[in-house]
């Protein structure tokens, strides 16, 4: 029980620990770094409820890549630490964070009040799958999941010619100027 | 004690509660932020909260469902920022401004 | 949770690992006055202007772009992979084969684009 | 080919004729679009009578043919279905509709070929039949309302043919106006039946109609009643709606001869006797339409003793014929209505044909005065029309000679007959006979007042041969009906063949006290009036030409009444409509422009400044609409969790 | 982790061990480039310290250590630090994922015997079985793979860290090349996975430890002669594995990032001393990972098989040498360690025959190898694997 408590709540801290530091860090470039060290716990967070998979996809994608791409592009800009970080407006900031507040506090009341939302104890992790092997997933996505799988194969694609037009756009990064 | 019993039985609702957290956080990046990539980076951050929502339910229900729609999310989301991320170097080449409200101003 | 404390552990003795290298030379090492021009970034002389100003080609930043998109395509080669033998076994091989067969002209297509419009183009 | 096969036919094939020449509205090739609408109508005809043989062929009583295309819509228990039905009733209403059209649509072909617009002429006569066939053979109200407002459009297509002329066109927008307020009566009636039976379909109601009549104070029924008849009075030009009937001769006179005198304007006596038995219940009703009838065909002949206009003059003749008819319905004769409303479709349609002809060859001229001696330029003409002539007076053995007189007897001897009503048609058939014989004297007879520019000549065959088809039906249509006692006389003995034929579906209102002798003194009465009128007007227009005017003289402020047709156009402009529009102006000028007006400024106020608020909200701050959406999933949210 | 004092010891020990032995390995094998260099280039190399120079090494490390803590003025300072520390994460938990050596299979015991005298423990420990490898995880590619992909943060963090423009272009320019082959590094190994059908290195090496065993249209075939190693299957994908793991360790040929001519010394040409020291234990971790991932996924990893293999070892030193019970069990696993250290070895000295033969590329030549020819053959190499497994297997039928 402890075994599998500590970990948690160490990963736990360090990931609200790094949101925290991305959102309020008033330089981009340590947001951008924050964030990438709440990718990989969180990463570490997908390990431990037994979807060794995604995890590792979301090491390679979100940490190796993504965030990757982030901070290239953050090297690019011209950018000075912003002395204000947040937006103006007292009024809006406020209900700004209170309506964020409050969406954290009902939604994590509603999570204690639903109890008996899955039918399994709280420390049974893992309990109804039986040995998530990678190939399970596998053969899911490629059973039930194939049209989706094609139709993502030609967003990607969409996305890379988008991807280039945009930056064929006069200013953009390879217009000829 | 139940209290420390409710804490040290890392259940669904922990993981639940973490991702509620978590999804707080991106969205007040997401409203509070100017800077355009920092905005992206708090949808990163929600949709992160999202797929551990997906991953602890599928976990707990022994559902890979769950799973296969994450690796969907992460795949549209780097998706999401590689265009996110031209479209603002785009705007940046030409008008050196990342500022989202300096987005107000390009209406067509 | 449990089989992951080794990863916790290992990286948390590296990071101390290096912290302490590094800490150790800053108490180990001499000190001697620092001066401006001792300070000045290895540019030649020159003054530098510090990283946030330094202008970078964005041809790194397409290359990033486009590495995600096939990263991300080559992440889904995975799983196929490791269940294209058991689909054979199931008898639906040419299945398997040509839903990849599609993602690989779709894939192939969008690399072959990429080379033609001389997005990967250095110079 | 089996039955319902046959009856989606013969409303599908006038719509393909409609869509052909619609298509190709442009076209100036008359005969070709002649040829494809009279080929239309022609197998319609052939289709009828295959349909009609079928019926004969089928044992008594159960003559019914239904054909069910599809549901046209369904409300809770009430479901009204686009259905067909044929039986005796409106076997012979196809026959006449069918075969008199294919014939007008023949004569059209000559008539129209100096036209402009011949392909849009054909288009819609075709949609005419179409729409009138729909009329006819529809299994319940509603499809018949259908075909109802759909001839009603066709009408003022028609009548409006020639809308570069103000006058042709402010008369099919009267002729439609009219049939406005005679159509909402119908749809008022349609309701209050449908309240009364929860049901549309003829059948149902036919079902339903002992129960609801002995459980049910029959006051819905009358009231439903007078609103049908309130409807038949627009669409069959009755007493008080009638008055678009004669302006309706602006259109074309093939038009004529088949909508306002054959088919269309007979639709209300095919309503009421397809409803008779409902109508036998409102006995009121009843002596209403009776009275009415007996009115309009009083007065309309009397009109048109004093008209000078060929057209005009027939029109009051339809006017008052159908007055006949709706006499008979009102006392409870409606077979004989039938029989009359075939008969005069042949002899009316004759007529208009043959005045068709005659304007033809007068180049357009309608006015009598200048006519005369018409007969030796137009043999053939003049002897259908001479046909006519004697049949609409009722002269023996001709076709009007034995429906009107079988209207006429019942008029007097059946239950709801009265003696007054008989002597109203009566001088009405002195009237007819009067005025038709004026008609031929001054159109025919006599010497020629024709113009010197106009060359009158003999119409083309395909105008003259359906006058000769007319005349022998005018002369030969009224022996499928002779009466029981003139039958009984006659050698052979010749039996009343339709009222056989539709005994069975309808239920007549029996003379109680049948009495061979006074019916052939009755008989005779009338005969004689016809006869002693129809002296009077040759004498005054071919041997004593100066009496017309002294009568006139003489009678003075009532004969300019009547020749003003009782200024009952008048009256309606300056007693309803005038105020109307007074009112309405009225209405405008106060109440809709001080509150109506100001009632939608308000409204269109408060979008327009909510749009201001709403415009504030947009201003493009991208996190200001995160921040809307994320306030909704908060609202969401808790609306979800207080729920559970 | 373990289930009593005595298991998670020897487990951390092991870790640490493994971790150590890596950044060990650094001084030795900069001795030995350093003498091989030498050697190739007909010099002597260090030789004044020690025998063969071998202590060379030893007193520049001490010499790092002491020498002056510098940050550049305009410099990022705690990212500045970080860097070389997060330059060593990836390559530490990398190699700690790769087995090396089958695991030892511990019975119950309750003294150790050292050969003359034996400790008693008093009570009864065992049985256990413990990895010879960091810790085992199931899908140990993907672990690798992004673990690996994590390096190029420590490289534009240095970059950026050092606030000068001739280490940001070397970070730029450094992860670039990284991430671009990556992707045919990562294609290359679905060849692999295509073989195999497993993520878990120590499924793999099982597979590689029997004799070559296929099937040929249907039927089964095998070769006893032969081991059932992935470069018989894959050497294409073998080739392209090994020029993309050059090119991610960022060395000659693909040493783009420090062309000194152009960009001083790339990303650490702020950095010395023990800092700098750090970059190189990272890329000497990167090339060890390297050779280590090559020898598991094509060369069999720790079995050689027709003379070294589980079963072969067990037998030689219980039946053989007549030992019995948990000596057998450890002496195995050494041995096999031995097996797979020699392949290593190997590996690294072609690592560093290549750095002193090949002449560096041009950037944009780089960056044409790496999409227009690397990543076309890796793609054609998975096809091409795909249709062959289609036909051999049959499966149409």
């Amino acid at each position: 029980m402890l075994g599998a408590a500590i970990p948690f709540y160490i990963l736990s801290f360090l990931v609200l620990f790094f949101a925290y530091k991305t959102i309020t860090s008033p330089n981009p470039i340590h947001c951008a770094l924050h964030l990438a060290i709440t990718m990989i716990n969180l990463a570490f967070i997908f390990f431990g409820l037994n979807s060794p998979f995604i995890g590792g996809v979301q090491l390679v994608v979100y940490a190796g890549a993504v965030m990757v791409l982030f901070v290239m592009v953050l090297m690019l800009f011209d950018l000075k630490t912003e002395v204000r970080a947040f937006s103006r407006g007292l009024f809006s900031s406020f209900l700004k964070v209170a309506s964020s507040g409050f969406l954290a506090g009902i939604l994590i009341v509603g999570v204690l009040m639903s109890t008996d939302m899955l039918d399994v104890t709280s420390d049974s992790v893992g309990v109804g799958v039986k040995a998530t092997s990678s190939t399970d997933i596998a053969l899911l996505l490629f059973n039930q999941y194939v049209f989706a799988f094609e139709v993502l194969g030609l967003l990607l694609l969409l996305v890379a010619v988008g991807a280039v037009a945009v930056s064929r756009i006069p200013g953009g990064t390879h217009a000829n100027d | 004690m139940p209290m420390t019993e409710a804490f040290l039985n890392v259940g669904l609702n922990h993981y639940l509660i973490l991702s509620a957290l978590l999804f707080t956080m991106g969205m007040i990046g997401v409203l509070m932020r100017k800077n355009v990539i920092v905005i992206l980076m708090g949808i990163e951050l929600m949709l992160n909260a999202v797929n551990l929502s997906f991953i602890s339910f599928s976990s707990y229900s022994g559902n890979l469902n769950g799973q296969i729609m994450v690796f969907f999310v992460m795949t549209i989301a780097a998706a999401e920022a590689a265009v996110g991320l031209a479209l603002a170097v785009a705007i940046y080449k030409r008008y050196k401004e990342i500022n989202i409200r300096f987005f107000e101003q390009l209406r067509g | 949770m449990t089989e992951l404390i080794p990863v916790f552990a290992l990286t948390g003795f590296v990071i101390l690992f290096g912290l302490a290298l590094v800490f150790a030379t800053s108490l180990l090492g001499p000190k001697t006055k620092q001066s401006k021009v001792k300070q000045l970034a290895y540019e030649c002389g020159l003054e530098g202007e510090g990283a946030d100003s330094t202008k970078v080609p964005v041809k790194f930043y397409l290359t990033a772009i486009l590495f995600i998109l096939f990263d991300i395509e080559i992440i889904f080669m995975y799983p196929w992979a490791l269940a294209y033998k058991d689909f054979i076994a199931t008898g639906r091989g040419l299945f398997i084969f040509s839903s990849m067969a599609v993602f690989l002209a779709i894939f192939i297509f969008g690399l072959f684009w990429e080379i033609r419009s001389k997005a990967l183009e250095w110079e | 080919m089996n039955e319902q096969l046959l009856l989606g036919l013969l409303v599908v094939l006038p719509f393909l004729g409609f869509l052909f020449n619609g298509i190709r509205f442009t076209s100036k090739n008359y005969k070709l679009a002649g040829t494809v609408a009279s080929t239309a109508s022609g197998l319609c005809f052939l289709i009828s009578l295959t349909l009609v043989a079928k019926l004969i062929g089928m044992p008594e009583g159960e003559r019914v043919i239904t054909s069910h295309f599809f549901d046209w819509f369904l409300a809770g228990d009430f479901s009204v279905s686009a259905s067909f039905l044929l039986d005796p009733i409106n076997a012979v209403m196809i026959l006449v509709i069918t075969g008199v059209g294919t014939l007008i649509h023949i004569f059209s072909i000559g008539y129209i070929s100096h036209d402009e617009r011949p392909s849009k002429y054909f288009a819609y006569l075709n949609l005419f039949l179409m729409n009138m066939l729909i009329l006819v053979l529809g299994d319940n109200l509603l499809v018949m309302f259908v075909g109802w407002e759909g001839v009603g459009l066709c009408s003022y297509l028609l009548i409006g043919f020639w809308f570069s002329d103000p006058e042709k066109a402010a008369a099919g927008m009267k002729a439609f106006i009219t049939n406005r307020i005679g159509d909402a009566g119908f749809l008022l009636g349609i309701f209050m039946l449908f309240l009364s039976f929860g049901t549309v379909t003829f059948s149902e109601i036919a079902t339903r109609l002992p129960e609801t009549a002995e459980m049910m104070w029959t006051g819905p029924i009358t009231l439903a009643c007078l609103f049908l008849f309130i409807g038949a009075t627009g669409k069959s030009a009755q007493i008080p709606l009638y008055v678009w009937l004669p302006d309706a001769m602006a259109g074309p006179t093939p038009v004529s001869a088949l909508i306002h005198a054959a088919t269309m304007v007979t639709a209300g006596v095919y309503m009421i006797v397809r409803m008779s038995d409902v109508f036998v219940l409102a006995p009121l009703v009843m002596n209403v339409i009776a009275i009415i009838g007996a009115l309009t065909a009083l007065g309309a002949a009397t009109i048109g003793m004093t008209q000078w206009d060929i057209k005009k003059i027939l029109a009051y003749s339809t006017v008052s014929q159908l007055g006949y008819m709706f006499l008979a319905v009102g006392v409870g004769a409606f077979i004989p209505a039938m029989f009359h409303l075939m008969t005069h479709a042949f002899f009316k349609a004759l007529m208009f044909l043959g005045s068709g002809s005659v304007i033809h060859a007068m180049a357009d001229e309608q006015d009598v005065r200048k006519m005369g001696g018409l007969k030796k330029y137009m043999p053939i003409t003049h002897f259908t029309f001479l046909l006519g002539w004697l049949a609409i007076i009722g002269a023996p053995p001709l076709a009007g000679f034995f429906s009107k007189d079988e209207i006429l007897w019942y008029s007097f001897a059946s239950p709801a007959g009265h003696w007054s009503l008989w002597v109203a048609g009566v001088i009405a058939a002195g009237c007819t006979a009067f005025y038709m014989t004026r008609l031929m004297c001054l159109t025919f007879w006599g010497e020629s007042r024709v113009p010197k520019e106009v060359h009158p000549h003999e119409s083309p065959v395909s105008m003259t041969f359906p006058l000769i088809v007319l005349g022998v039906l005018s002369v030969v249509g009224g022996w499928i009906g002779i009466p029981h006692v003139l039958g009984a006389i006659i050698p052979g003995h010749p039996p009343n063949v339709l009222e056989h034929w539709l005994e069975p579906v309808v239920r007549m209102l029996k003379p109680e006290h049948a009495s061979a002798a006074v019916e052939f003194a009755l008989m005779g009465i009338s005969l004689s009036v016809a006869g002693i009128s129809a002296y009077f007007a040759y004498d005054f227009y071919l041997v004593h030409k100066d009496r017309p005017t002294m009568v006139t003289k003489k009678l003075g402020g009532l004969y300019s009444l009547v020749s003003d047709k009782y200024r009952i156009d008048e009256f309606y402009f300056g007693r309803i409509i005038n105020p109307l529009i007074d009112l309405s102006k009225g209405l405008w000028l106060y109440i809709d422009i001080n509150f109506i007006d100001k009632m939608t400024y308000l409204a269109s106020d408060m979008v327009k400044g909510s749009g201001q608020f709403l415009r504030s909200l947009q201003n493009g701050n991208l996190q200001q609409y995160a921040l809307y959406i994320s306030l909704g999933v908060v609202v969401t949210i808790t609306y979800i969790l207080m729920g559970s | 982790m373990g289930v009593d004092l005595f298991e998670i010891t020897v487990n951390l020990v092991k870790m640490i061990f493994i971790f150590v032995m890596m950044v060990n390995a650094v001084p030795l094998l900069v001795w030995v480039e350093r003498r091989g260099s030498a050697f190739i280039q007909n010099r002597y190399g260090p030789n004044r310290v020690g025998p063969l120079g071998l202590v060379q090494l030893l007193a520049d490390a001490v010499k790092f250590i002491f020498k002056e803590e510098f940050v550049p003025g305009k410099g990022h300072r705690l990212v500045f630090y970080l860097a070389p520390v997060v330059a060593l994460i990836p390559g530490a938990l990398a190699f700690a994922a790769i087995p090396l050596s089958m695991p030892i299979e511990l019975g119950e015991f309750s003294q150790i015997p050292l050969g003359l005298f034996t400790i008693d423990l008093g009570e009864t420990y065992g049985p256990y079985r413990f990895a010879f490898q960091g810790y085992e995880i199931g899908i140990g590619i993907v672990f690798v793979l992004g673990v690996s992909s994590l390096a190029a943060y420590a490289l534009l963090m240095a970059g950026w860290g050092s606030a000068n423009k001739y280490s940001l272009y070397g970070a730029l320019r450094a992860s670039a090349q990284t991430i671009s082959y990556e992707l045919a590094l990562g294609l290359s190994l679905v060849g692999i996975l295509l073989l195999f059908n497993t993520f878990n290195f120590k499924e793999i090496v099982e597979i590689q430890s029997q004799a070559l065993t296929f099937s040929f249209l249907g039927s089964q075939m095998t070769v006893p002669y032969l081991p059932n190693w992935g470069i018989i299957y894959q050497p294409v994908g073998a080739i392209i594995f090994f020029a993309a793991m050059f090119a991610e360790t960022n060395r000659l040929p693909f040493d783009l990032p420090e062309a000194e001519a152009e960009l001083v010394a790339g990303y650490h040409t702020e950095y010395g001393g023990i800092k700098m020291n750090m970059f190189y234990i990272g890329e000497y971790g990167h090339m060890l990972v390297a050779s280590a991932l090559m020898v598991t996924f094509y060369f069999g990893g720790y079995t050689l098989y027709p003379f070294f293999t589980p079963e072969t070892v067990n037998q030689f030193w219980s039946e053989t040498m007549g030992l019995t019970g948990n000596p057998v069990a450890l002496l195995s696993s050494l041995s096999l360690h031995l097996v797979f250290m020699v392949k290593l070895v190997i590996f690294l000295w072609v690592f560093i025959h290549v750095r002193w033969t090949l002449p560096r590329f041009r950037y944009d030549q780089l960056m044409d190898l790496g999409w227009k020819t690397m990543l076309p053959w890796a793609l054609a190499n998975t096809i091409l694997t795909a249709v062959v497994i289609l036909i051999m297997r049959a499966a149409w039928s």
